[in-house]
């Protein structure tokens, strides 16, 4: 019984894995395309497909061979993230892995595949402090700043505006509970009071009693980190309806088109939202995203749309630099067109970096969403912006770095 | 020898058993009829210990039994059969009767992992004893077959043979002639005299068919409208107005092919 | 280079089949000898997991762990504790009959999630577990400590397997199957079907425990997401019922089709444009979702039926 | 005080009314076809979607779609018995369950591939309160939402008492046997129990949607309350059930409410106060409140 499933089986992954020309290079896509974080998901994957189409218009990769992204599903949970990383190395024979979103899945795909296999993976959005102190060997890295790093930022952003005492209220995931209480210390570090400190259970229909609470605070203002598609629209809203608050700040979790298509631009106008984002030096950003809206008809203002972007761009350089889809030789190569010193190459210039890297030059990769100079831990500083509304979407109106 | 005395059993506001006490004498047959509704089952229940009684006590040679949980009764020597086939329809038949042997060793669960050796004596014995009891009812050669596929009957002597599977003090058997054909009743009933002649085992039986009453039973109880009637040998019952009453004027008597 | 990968691949098939093949024994026994709807059963798996994680973890941040135990002392620690906990709901809920006990465990398990989630000083909360070793990792590095793993992983499926098997054979299982086909008559045969049940019960969730805690020795980190309902207890049920509930074999050949079948039904993801990757991939539980309707209307037995024990042994010609 | 009417109770009678209307085919489901059906929050869903599509199309209101999804969904309910569960009817009630495990997942990934997983609303934008006395703050949508469940129960209430269908569903669930010798087409009162249960269940999901939002695991998120909420009312008991979602929805919301400042219980302990019920409910009083079945 076991022999004929192992031979079935067999067969059909010889089947679907000769599908792929012999000729195409592989990066592996590990996205939680079902599960919790489904509706983030299209724009993020097409940001990755643009830096696909990039390298591929610009020359390809090594000697002209086609990238090829394989799209795997890790349902932003461990198990299933496993096993897609696990076929992505092992069937797909992927050089590197781009992925996961969520820092659970990153994680424990890190443990069980990447490390143990040799290969790397860049993360476009795990944000995870516990990411840090990964046993790694080198070989998981990640292009958002940790979670510590944007509560700092928004400490300091809340405070800018003048807020004195804010209320805060977290939703209770991985997610939350990092920015929440990073953003809680360095918040009352640097003089500012918290009202109240709660956290909330996702996905319940009502949070007016959690918000009484919060308002018989006095406050000046809500601090919500969530998902909007989870409990964050619904606590504005609900906050709104009562006159518990009207100021809200939120973080990438909540700046999301959800919150705007559900409570409307305008009583969102006294509000501001922080996210991962990218150095405003960087003058290649808008020209990117324009591009971006011109081949998928919009999106660019996404979350994480730029990291995708970012970290398939820097896979392909690392391979392009280490001269082989040797997945140790493109590990030892990442740093090298990641970090400076070297030439500047931007996003859209693969051409440019081609020529370049086999002039024997050395390069410095600064994406869509930063300049990405990897630590010790594989970690970045990141920038982190200020978005408010305006219009129908949100704009970006500072830079913190 | 079970003696019940002022038993009763309420379910809500419905008294389904009312101040009943008889007896059922050590090492003979006796049959519990009447019409239906009148409290036999519930009777049977109450001295299996599958019910426990509103008020009254029940003994069994002497020792009060009243509140002593079911399979707890079956270490005094209490079997019993049911009115619907109560087979273990996905074991086979020789396991049917091997899970009511003895194995005490085996059933204790650090022993079925860790030392299966120690219970292999008393699997054999067990195994034995079935195949015995399937020979003595004549159904050896069903050994293999599940039990939920046999027919009413060989359900019935399934039963049956359960309650011979160690010593036991008094059977109860619970119509076990309901739903099964004449030719297989009659063994049936020759099995029971032979068990009472031979073993001296003590059968209490409930059953509607009066011919088969008469043919098995020493002494019979007669319930009727939750409470006992009358008791006495059959001959008795029989030219009792009372139980004829019971049984035909109330048109409640169905006959024997119920 | 291919053929390798192929293997490589097995070899990280075969530890998830393998994790799950322990909650379908453990799964067997409890519904396919003993007849009890556990519907908690990643409830049981998380509490083995965390058990696990902070005992043997090397570090800990926030929470209680860093305890650096062997691996072993974790997963005994994680059965004592499962066993106890199993035992707990077990005297409370076992006499309830079959939709009320799945109603119950499903409960119960969501109550043992809140309290993973919130109990922060013991789990770290949602931020999860991390530091977790695996067995022998010291003396095994990259590719050939996933070959050990996978052995030691399936140390385990064969020992739950031949501890099932003896329990199936023994009187105990007997008892156990009786208790299942008909509570009554066993009661009326002087088995205390009560104490039956929460042996069963316990037995359990022990196992599913073990599982847990192979898991969190697998991520080396271990959070709330991993407990997810449906990877765990709605994926287990389908794999024990596709695979023959009441056959010790039939639940390992039912982790192995199931788990092959989630795992191949994911490929395909990869092949669609990416608008139609998110949502075609819905397919794949709509698949999952058919096939336990098809197996349930036609092949209800499973892959490989429940079979008596054979008896060969005790028949003297 | 007045801020627990504000922000507790009314909150959790609004809520209380949904699970109330789940509860009632949850209920009738369990009490006829003696099944729990843990696809019936699935159905909450494709109601609620359903009106979305209404509303989307015709460019109605989301109240004014509410007949579309009740007739939407019980054909839904209807030939998911016909394909699932009847195939199903005489075997042990758990193949049934564990079916219906299956069709919640089939139901829900359906419509996740016909819709999408982004969250939807039907009304965009908030609007304030209606304030009564200065002090009562009571949402439009929250009077509709009540008003509306108020009128469906007493409509059930006459339905069961006085019609000849009502009153055999009623005779099924006290006793099958029984009402199978008086002769009760059971089909016809499946048929109906379905069609009941499915449209019920389409207007609580639609109310969870013009309450909050729209998503694809809506109905999943009520299922375990509304089940505790059948057994609080007494299974086979509709109109005890509507009562135990109401009491289920009130006490997970006031639950949280702090006395003198200080919060007893966590509101991240929130979803575990119906669980807590439930269990309490089956292992002492499993008949329920209003003495149901116990099967």
């Amino acid at each position: 019984m076991n022999k004929t499933l192992l031979m079935l089986t067999t067969a059909a992954c010889i089947t679907f894995a000769g599908l792929a020309g012999a000729e195409d290079i592989k990066v592996g896509a590990l996205m939680g395309v079902t599960g919790p974080l489904a509706n983030f998901i299209p724009p993020i994957l097409n940001g990755a497909k643009l830096a696909e189409a990039d390298v591929n218009k610009g020359g390809g990769l090594l000697d002209g061979q086609t990238m090829k992204l394989v799209v795997a599903d890790s349902q932003a949970s461990a198990q299933p993230s496993v096993d897609a990383a696990g076929k992505l190395v092992n069937i797909e024979n992927v050089v590197a892995i781009m992925g996961a979103l969520s820092s659970g899945a990153t994680i424990a795909a890190a443990n069980a595949v990447a490390i143990p296999n040799g290969v790397l993976q860049v993360s476009p959005t795990a944000t995870a402090p516990s990411m840090t102190n990964l046993e790694d060997n080198d070989y998981v890295y990640r292009i958002v700043p940790s979670d510590n790093y944007q509560g700092k930022v928004l400490a300091r952003a809340v405070l800018e505006e003048g807020f004195k005492k804010v209320a805060i209220t977290y939703v209770n995931n991985d997610y939350g509970v990092g920015i929440g209480n990073t953003f809680k210390v360095e918040y009352e570090k640097l003089g500012g009071v918290v009202t109240k400190f709660s956290k909330h259970e996702d996905k319940k229909n009502s949070y007016r009693g959690e918000l009484a609470t919060l308002a018989s605070s006095s406050a000046d203002a809500l601090v919500v980190i969530a998902y909007a598609a989870g409990s964050g629209a619904k606590i504005v809203k609900q906050s709104l309806e009562n006159g518990f608050f009207e100021k809200f700040i939120g973080t990438d979790g909540l700046r999301d088109d959800i919150l705007i298509q559900q409570i409307g631009a305008e009583a969102l106008a006294s509000s501001f939202f922080t996210s991962p984002s990218s150095p405003s030096s960087n003058a290649a950003t808008e020209a990117f995203h324009a591009r971006f809206d011109e081949t998928f008809g919009g999106g660019s203002d996404k979350p994480f749309v730029d990291q995708a972007y970012d970290a398939t761009m820097l896979i392909a350089l690392a391979i392009q630099q280490a001269g082989s889809t040797d997945r140790a030789a493109v590990k030892n190569a990442l740093r090298s067109v990641a970090n400076a010193p070297g030439e500047i190459v931007g996003p859209g210039e693969w051409a440019k970096a081609r020529e370049l890297i086999s002039a024997g030059k050395d390069i410095n990769y600064e994406g869509v969403s930063g300049a990405h100079e990897f630590d010790e831990n594989g970690d970045v500083a990141g920038y982190i912006g200020k978005y408010i509304v305006e219009g129908d979407s949100y704009k970006q109106t500072k830079i913190f770095n | 020898m079970i003696q019940l005395e002022n038993v009763s059993k309420r379910f809500g506001g419905l008294t389904a058993v009312h101040n009943c006490s008889f007896s059922i004498p050590t090492g003979q047959i006796t049959g519990v009829i009447g019409p239906n509704g009148a409290g036999k089952t519930t009777v049977f229940n109450m001295i299996a210990g599958l019910l426990q009684p509103s008020s009254g006590q029940i003994f069994l040679d002497g020792e009060d039994i009243t509140s002593l949980p079911a399979h707890k009764r079956q270490s005094k020597g209490l079997y019993r059969t049911f009115q619907l086939a109560h087979e273990f329809s996905r074991m086979t038949v020789v396991e049917n009767l091997m899970v009511a042997a003895d194995s005490s060793i085996g059933e204790n669960v650090f022993n079925a992992i860790f030392r299966p050796s120690i219970f292999q004596k008393q699997e054999h014995a067990a195994y034995d004893k079935a195949m015995e009891t399937l020979r003595f009812l004549e159904i050896e050669k069903l050994q293999d077959e599940l039990a939920g596929n046999l027919s009413g009957g060989q359900k019935k002597l399934l039963e049956l043979g359960r309650t011979l599977m160690q010593t036991p003090k008094v059977i109860l058997l619970d119509e076990i002639g309901a739903g099964v054909n004449r030719s297989l009743l009659s063994k049936i009933a020759v099995k029971i005299q032979q068990l009472n002649d031979d073993f001296g085992y003590t059968f209490c039986l409930i059953e509607h068919d009066l011919d088969y009453v008469s043919r098995l039973c020493d002494e019979v109880v007669v319930l009727a409208q939750a409470t006992v009637l009358t008791t006495g040998t059959i001959e008795k019952i029989k030219r009792d107005e009372r139980v004829v009453e019971a049984y035909f004027g109330g048109g409640k008597y169905e006959g024997a092919h119920a | 280079m291919e053929l390798t990968g192929l293997f490589f691949y097995f070899v990280s098939f075969l530890t998830m089949a393998g994790i799950y093949a322990v909650i379908c024994l453990a799964l067997n026994i409890q519904w396919g000898f003993g007849g009890l709807f556990n519907a908690g059963i990643a409830g049981f798996y998380a509490i083995g997991a965390y058990s696990a994680a902070i005992i043997t973890s090397t570090a800990a941040s926030n929470n209680v762990g860093g305890l650096q135990q062997p691996i072993f002392v974790g997963m005994a620690v994680a059965a004592v504790i499962a066993g106890l906990v199993g035992w707990g709901i077990a005297r409370l809920c076992v006499s309830l009959k079959s939709d009320y006990l799945a109603m119950a465990t499903i409960g119960i398990a969501e109550i043992i999630r809140l309290v993973i989630v919130n109990e922060e000083w013991l789990t770290n909360g949602s931020l999860g577990v991390s530091n977790i070793p695996r067995p022998f990792e010291g003396v095994f590095k990259g590719q050939t400590a996933e070959i050990v793993f996978v052995l030691f992983v399936w140390i385990i499926v064969l020992l739950t397997y031949f501890i099932s098997q003896r329990l199936h054979k023994s009187p105990w299982g007997r008892v156990l199957r009786a208790i299942r086909d008909n509570e009554d008559a066993a009661e009326s045969i002087g088995k205390d079907t009560h104490s039956f049940r929460t042996q069963t019960f316990v037995i359990g969730a022990i196992f599913m425990a073990l599982a847990g805690a192979l898991s969190a020795h697998y991520f080396k980190y271990f959070s709330p997401d991993a407990t997810e309902p449906i990877l765990i207890t709605f994926l287990a049920w389908v794999m024990l019922i596709a695979g023959g509930s009441g056959n010790n074999k039939g639940a390992i050949a039912g982790a192995l089709v199931v788990w092959a079948i989630w795992s191949m039904t994911e490929i395909l993801t990869g092949f669609l444009p990416s608008e139609w990757a998110t949502r075609s991939s819905y397919m794949r539980m709509l698949l999952i979702g058919l096939f336990l309707q098809f197996v349930l209307q036609r092949y209800r037995s499973g892959l490989l039926p429940e079979r008596a024990p054979k008896l060969d042994k005790l028949r003297r010609s | 005080m007045i801020d627990f009417i504000n922000y507790y109770l009314i909150p959790g009678i609004t809520l209380g009314s949904i699970y109330a209307l789940g509860a009632v085919g949850i209920s009738m489901i369990f009490g006829i076809l003696r099944f729990a059906h843990f696809a019936h929050g699935d159905l909450m869903t494709t109601g609620a979607y359903i009106a979305l599509t209404a509303v989307w199309t015709l460019g109605v209101p989301a109240l004014a779609a509410i007949p579309i999804a009740v007739v939407g969904t019980a054909l839904v309910a209807v030939l998911l018995d016909k394909a699932f569960y009847k195939p199903l009817r005489d075997l042990p009630s758990i193949y049934t369950v564990i079916a219906s495990f299956g069709v919640a997942l089939i139901l829900r990934s359906a419509i996740q591939l016909l819709w999408g997983t982004d969250s939807q609303v039907y009304v965009v934008g908030f609007q304030k309160p209606l304030v009564f006395f200065d002090s009562f703050r009571i949402a439009l949508r929250h009077m509709q939402i009540i008003a509306f469940t108020v009128v469906i129960a007493i409509t059930l209430h006459f339905f069961l008492s006085y019609s000849k269908t009502g009153k055999s569903m009623r005779a099924v669930a006290d006793d099958p046997e029984l009402a199978r010798i008086a002769g009760l087409d059971t089909e016809k009162i499946i048929r109906w129990t379905w069609l009941i249960g499915g449209g019920l269940a389409a207007i609580g999901g639609v109310f969870v949607g013009l309450d909050t939002d729209i998503h694809t695991n809506l109905g999943w998120n009520l299922l375990l309350p509304m089940f505790a909420a059948a057994l609080l009312g007494g299974i086979g008991r509709p109109l005890g059930a509507m009562l135990g979602g109401l009491i289920i929805g009130v006490a997970e919301e006031i639950c949280t409410f702090p006395i003198m400042e200080i919060e007893i219980i966590s509101p991240s302990y929130k979803s575990a106060i119906a669980f807590i019920i439930m269990l309490a409910l089956l292992l002492f009083r499993p008949q329920g409140l209003l003495k149901g079945r116990v099967l």
